[in-house]
């Protein structure tokens, strides 16, 4: 425990700057992969323990498209579409099957998912690591500002969230489109009552929440090691982010998210050796005070 | 008829005692020995949590805790040299039954997904204390130099078909425990709690009291299951304390069945034995595995020994219309 | 008095749900709660039965304030329910229910020598399913039960606690005419046997004004009325708050 | 809950079919052993997950020894056969596999591709079986290093912590003194292993240059995606050279993540595990000069034995040698050279007799590696340290560390330790 250096960390601007973009840097990667999580679960009901997986074929699917066209938005586009299908036929094939069945037949086919997955990747791109190299337009030095120092892949990486998010959250509020989904997660008979084709909305939304998932994947295939098994660490962090936020809170996923992308920034200066514990700790009390987390609702399914 | 039933599970199992006993002297193949010890520690661990999914309607994905500290425990005892293998046991059993207390008292007063999520937490924070605590548990490199087995009264747990034989029993012990508290009132209050909570409240059933009660002796259940493994591999490692295993005992239930007593050591037997044989011939076993759990959750929609009984029970009630109810629910006690 | 609530008050937010209200309840006495739709008669059941908190006023039950005490405690001082839609366990049988009801009541809950079910708890379910009638269905399971079958299993179910009171809303709900004169039949039967002291929620006039001894009228979470049935049939304001809610009343009053 | 009949029937049924599949499984005894002429290899190893080149390299290494072995007639007309499985890095699933290994499918020798925990569990098994195992990826040091651990027909054939923490040390502390670096920092994942692999490299760092003083620890997960936080931390600190014990795909990312923040600029980088060339090629941006342990080179040592090696392995491997590959590779012809000298005896002992204190000369050693008899552990290995390049072979300018100052102080380590 070193709080001293925390404070004066605080009180330097160059440490500061640089620590608020870490925590922004590891939140907002975060918060893509668990606002999908959180979607999903929000209007369908359903925990998708896949979403690890869907993170994986993401950055594998920008990895093999920025190969073959040394183009960065292709593979970004390729990666969010591309799970985005995934997504599509792993609802209508699969997941829409157990609809309504317990929770434990949603963790299995999830599970096979998960199995299936690791091993058509290590099937088709093999066992060893694999590094997308960061594209031409970011290999520029790291920005200062105010003494601190953030490389410009994660400014863009941060914006790009940051608009996404916002995208996603001007869409479940403010539009039509939004306010039928968000009526289907409240009530689907009666959505279904008005016409609405209830089963290719729930495609849909589970399309969408995957392919954030992708998005996530083709953001940090830039940077991040790409083996089999890769979505297992960030699907473990994105639950306790969906439980601290709330299950079904776009907004709560974007709290939960910095707030841990801040206790990781900040705890590694001033307590390092509690930032897992911390992390366990906060989920832990979020769950015994308010169950459905900081702003989720109660559902009973 | 209550006596009558209790009869006829210790004969049962006393004829499946013998059963597994004779095993290692008529097929002499020690790999049979290891592979039935495996299903034995695993079923045990799975079986242990289907008190809590399949009786009690909680849905545990965090019981893998106790299965690691049974190992862990009982390995730290014996290599402290100062007990025998039966006080370890108890001494074991008892910790974790405490440990279980202490995490059950905070767990079970969540609900549904959230009793899920904080029991899987607790796990999480029981694995990263294993790997912290080097000094004590051997970090990541598990407990090491082997587990002791000094003999006791008389018995040589370094034979392997002693172990095997000792391991037959202490398997055949809990389930026989596990199956009267299947069948006791104890049991059937707690069916009372998974169909409907809010109703068995309104009967002056303590839920919470009895939520934490058959959470303890879940627990304990599965250190045994976790010293067993412990014994047969010769140590203990932070991966039994991992996701994943409680994720194995979960698709063990569901494979099976969580409503017929034995469904879990079924889904263990099936799971083993798929994960044997697709491993010797591929590499790529999780595919496989995948394929085989998609095509058993979408096609029979239940597990495979639910989905055998079902199937038994049309053809015989196809044979023979004329079955009543009532004979049929006089038969209750048998499974 | 069996059960007394004295100026019970309850609020949710800037809904005041229940206003003052104070009622007695004599022991072995049939009284019916009536009012129109939202007149907070089941909130005053949750109240008394320890599901919800007032804000203030007490709840004497047997001698005792109740209030503050957990559903489960007030349970166990003999308070019983049954519920609008029948609160029941799908996968056990009617027999196993109601054993393992009886055994809750005798406190064996926890007994883990013996297998179920225990004879002598047995005899008491069999009993209580000879008074429901339900001798060919005891081992029929209980989501496969017709819903009045599963209304009246929930009532047995509350049986089993050997309740002194035993609260029951709305018994016939979602039950043809004839159904419910066969299910109030049996409630009425059931108090006479038992000598519990029944309080009963119940919107068909027909079957409060025929079996209810006392008639409680709620309207907007206050006590409107209070009367026997002939009482209640010439309360001006009860036929005014029915009045153009509900036809029914009027039509009743004016059968009469 | 389904409840229509239950009867002492279904048990029998249930119990009676899984018996019957249990038995027609195991019942029938794989034909193996004495009538065969083939002699099979167990590798348990890990082929799924994060690590699974580890596997893979190893599995293609082994097979690649006793190929050509096979490809050249065998010995005493006897072939042989590598029977691989994957544990899926479970210590309990390694323990049962090499069981099954042994027991069921025959394997008369192992070879253990376990990493760290799984190491000790088939440890454990072959002490028990009695069979002869090498183990070829497990470098914790007290697995041989222990007098408690030691199995007389087990071996390892690994490089060793101790041994790479004397060379590691010297080579850190000649550019510390050169380049006056005193303010170091070190970032290595949270296991025994990273805590362990560091704390020898700073102690003896500190043996050879005094002056060096030690900032900061940081301790970022195994496996950890993200290292942002422990490089912007290594900002603030400012350290003058790092020491990191990461390894695998977990360093191919650090490395990239510090390359955004230009942290190798300023700061000089000493790395055990770099050197291993899947990982030097997957590095998009690999920065220039930065240190690393020997791992494996197709240039060093810069033999035609080596290159020859190098070039079989790539034509069958799905990527280029690593460090395990190596290792295993050694670790066959230590089996190839007991068997010749035994006929093609199977009996372990025997065996491990022979290979107690035996030499093998090509193509990794000098002057050969040999299986020290008092510890069952190879000396001699190559153990050196390089700088990178931006270009294949990636790492040059080797620097030998000697064998014989690294068994000074190993001698003194296990004095320490209580070993001795």
């Amino acid at each position: 425990m070193n709080l001293e250096a925390l404070f004066s960390c605080l009180s330097s601007s160059a440490c500061a700057v640089t620590q608020v973009s870490t925590a922004l840097i590891i939140g907002m990667l975060l918060f893509m992969v668990a606002s999908g999580l959180s979607l999903i679960f929000g209007v369908l009901g359903v925990i998708n323990f896949a979403h690890g997986a869907f993170y994986m074929a993401g950055a594998y699917i920008a990895f093999f498209t920025y190969q073959a066209t040394s183009s960065f938005l292709a593979a970004f586009l390729a990666g969010a579409a591309g799970v985005g299908l995934i997504g599509v036929i792993f609802e209508r094939f699969v997941i829409s099957k157990v609809y309504g069945k317990d929770i434990l037949m949603q963790l299995l086919v999830c599970y096979a998912v998960i199995l299936i997955f690791d091993d058509l990747v290590k099937m088709v791109a093999g066992p060893e690591y694999k590094m997308m190299g960061m594209p031409e337009v970011f290999a520029l030095p790291p920005l200062e500002l105010a003494g601190g120092f953030v490389p410009a892949y994660y400014v863009f990486m941060i914006g790009a969230s940051l608009v996404i998010g916002l995208g996603l959250w001007l869409a479940i509020e403010k539009t039509r489109m939004g306010k039928i989904v968000r009526a289907l997660a409240i009530n689907p008979q009666m959505v279904g009552a008005l016409g609405i084709n209830t089963t290719l909305l729930y495609a849909a939304v589970f399309g969408i929440g995957s392919a954030l998932a992708g998005v996530a994947g083709a953001l940090a295939a830039p940077t991040r090691t790409l083996t089999p098994g890769m979505g297992l660490s960030i699907l473990i962090e994105s639950f306790i982010v969906t439980v601290i936020g709330g299950m079904g809170s776009i907004v709560g996923a974007l709290i939960a998210a910095l707030l841990i992308g801040f206790t990781r920034a900040f705890g590694a200066i001033g307590f390092p050796l509690f930032v897992d514990g911390m992390m366990f700790g906060m989920m832990a009390i979020v769950l015994i005070i308010k169950p459905s987390g900081l702003l989720g609702r109660e559902v009973t399914r | 008829m209550t006596r009558s039933g209790m009869l006829r599970d210790a004969v049962i199992a006393i004829v499946a005692l013998a059963v597994l006993v004779a095993i290692p002297f008529v097929f002499t193949k020690p790999s049979l020995r290891d592979f039935l010890i495996y299903v034995m520690a695993y079923g045990l661990l799975a079986m242990s949590l289907n008190l809590l999914v399949g009786l009690t309607g909680l849905v545990s994905f965090g019981h893998a805790a106790f299965f690691v500290s049974g190992a862990y425990m009982f390995g730290l005892l014996m290599q402290s040299g100062n007990v025998s293998i039966p006080v370890a046991m108890l001494i074991t059993v008892a910790g974790t039954a405490m440990l279980a207390l202490v995490i059950g008292a905070i767990c079970v007063r969540l609900k549904e997904i959230y009793f899920s999520f904080i029991t899987l937490a607790f796990q999480m924070f029981i694995h990263s204390i294993i790997l912290t605590w080097v000094s004590l548990t051997g970090g990541d490199q598990g407990l090491r130099g082997g587990i002791p087995r000094p003999p006791f009264l008389g018995i040589d747990l370094g034979n392997s078909v002693a172990l095997y034989i000792f391991c037959a029993c202490v398997f055949m012990i809990c389930i026989v425990v596990m199956r009267q508290i299947w069948q006791s009132p104890f049991g059937y209050t707690l069916r009372l709690i998974r169909d409907n909570p809010n109703r068995a409240n309104y009967l002056g059933v303590d839920i919470i009291r009895m939520k934490l009660g058959i959470f303890v002796i879940a627990g304990a259940m599965a250190s045994v299951a976790g010293m067993l493994l412990a014994l047969f591999v010769s140590g203990a490692y932070p991966e039994f304390g991992f996701w994943t295993t409680s994720g194995e005992a979960i698709f063990m239930i569901m494979l099976g069945s969580s409503q017929l007593f034995i469904g879990p050591i079924i889904g263990a037997i099936l799971l083993r034995l798929l994960e044997h044989f697709v491993s010797i011939y591929t590499e790529y076993h999780g595919l496989v595995l995948g394929l085989v759990i998609l095509a058993i959750v979408l096609g029979l929609r239940r597990g495979v020994a639910d989905f055998v009984v079902e199937w038994i029970e049309r053809r015989k009630a196809a044979r023979a219309p004329a079955t009543t109810e009532h004979t049929a629910c006089a038969k209750e006690g048998a499974l | 008095m069996m059960l007394s609530v004295q100026n019970l008050d309850k609020r949710f937010g800037g809904v005041h749900a229940t206003r003052n209200v104070s009622i007695d309840f004599p022991a072995g006495s049939l009284t019916a709660i009536i009012g129109p739709n939202g007149a907070g008669k089941t909130t005053f059941f949750n109240l008394i039965s320890g599901a919800f908190r007032p804000n203030s006023g007490k709840v004497i039950f047997d001698g005792q304030d109740i209030v503050g005490k957990s559903s489960l405690e007030i349970v166990r001082l003999g308070m019983m329910r049954a519920f609008q839609v029948a609160e029941i366990f799908p996968s056990l049988t009617v027999n196993e229910a109601l054993t393992a009801a009886v055994i809750s009541h005798q406190r064996k809950s926890w007994t883990f020598m013996s297998r179920f079910p225990v004879p002598e708890a047995q005899t008491s379910a069999e009993e209580i399913i000879e008074l429901l009638g339900l001798e060919d269905k005891a081992d029929t399971l209980s989501r496969n039960l017709s819903h009045g079958d599963q209304k009246l299993l929930d009532i047995g179910l509350a049986l089993a606690m050997q309740p002194k009171v035993l609260l029951l809303d709305e018994p016939t709900a979602g039950m043809g005419p004839d159904e419910r004169w066969r299910m109030i039949g049996k409630v009425q039967h059931l108090w006479s046997v038992k000598k519990m002291t029944v309080l009963f929620i119940e919107h068909d006039m027909d079957i409060v004004f025929k079996i209810a001894q006392q008639i409680h009228v709620l309207k907007y979470g206050a006590v409107l009325a209070t009367g026997t049935a002939d009482e209640i049939r010439r309360n001006q304001d009860v036929i005014d708050a029915y009045l153009g809610t509900d036809h029914h009343l009027s039509e009743a009053i004016g059968e009469t | 809950m389904t409840k229509t009949t239950k009867g002492i029937s279904r048990r029998r049924v249930l119990k009676g079919a899984g018996a019957v599949a249990g038995l027609a499984v195991f019942g029938t005894p794989h034909i193996a052993g004495a009538q065969a002429k083939v002699i099979k290899i167990a590798l348990p190893t890990i082929l799924s997950g994060r690590v699974a080149i580890l596997g893979t390299s190893s599995r293609s290494a082994v097979q690649l020894a006793f190929n050509q072995l096979n490809d050249a007639g065998g010995i005493n007309g006897r072939k042989f056969e590598v029977v691989d499985r994957d544990s899926k890095g479970r210590p309990d699933e390694a323990a049962k596999v090499t069981r099954d290994l042994v027991n069921n499918d025959g394997c008369e020798i192992v070879i253990d591709g376990e990493a760290s925990s799984g190491s000790f569990a088939v440890h454990e098994v072959v002490r028990d079986l009695g069979i002869l195992c090498l183990h070829t990826c497990s470098e914790t040091s007290s697995l041989t290093a222990d007098p408690k651990q030691f199995g007389k027909n087990v071996f390892r054939c690994a490089r060793q912590g101790i041994h790479d923490a004397v060379a590691g040390g010297s080579y850190a502390a000649k550019i510390a003194k050169e380049k006056g670096l005193k303010k170091w920092a070190t970032c290595s994942p949270d296991y025994a292993y990273g805590r362990d692999n560091t704390a020898e490299f700073l102690q003896y760092a500190k043996v050879f240059e005094p002056s060096i003083e030690v900032v900061d620890q940081l301790w970022p997960k195994l496996f950890a995606p993200d290292y942002t936080e422990s490089i912007t931390k290594l900002l603030q600190v400012k350290p003058q050279a790092v020491y990191s014990a990461l390894w695998g795909g977990d360093l191919v990312a650090f490395i990239e993540q510090s390359n955004l923040y230009r942290l190798f600029a300023n700061t000089a980088y000493f790395s055990g595990g770099l050197g291993d060339p899947p990982i030097l090629s997957a590095i998009k941006n690999l920065p220039v000069g930065l240190n690393t342990a020997y791992r494996y080179n197709k240039t060093f040592p810069n033999s035609p034995e080596n290159t020859a090696f190098n070039d079989a392995y790539v034509k069958v491997a799905p990527n280029e040698p690593t460090n395990w590959a190596w290792q295993n590779y050694a670790a066959a012809q230590f089996i190839i050279e007991a068997l010749r000298r035994t006929n093609a005896s199977t009996d372990s002992s025997v065996l491990a007799k022979e290979i107690a204190g035996m030499t093998v000369k090509q193509p990794f050693g000098g002057s050969g590696i040999t299986m020290r008899e008092s510890d069952h552990t190879i000396i001699n290995y190559p153990v050196a340290w390089g700088k990178t390049q931006s270009k294949a072979p990636w790492v040059t300018d080797y620097v030998d560390t000697e064998w014989s100052k690294i068994l000074e102080f190993e001698k003194q380590w296990k004095k320490e330790k209580g070993y001795a």
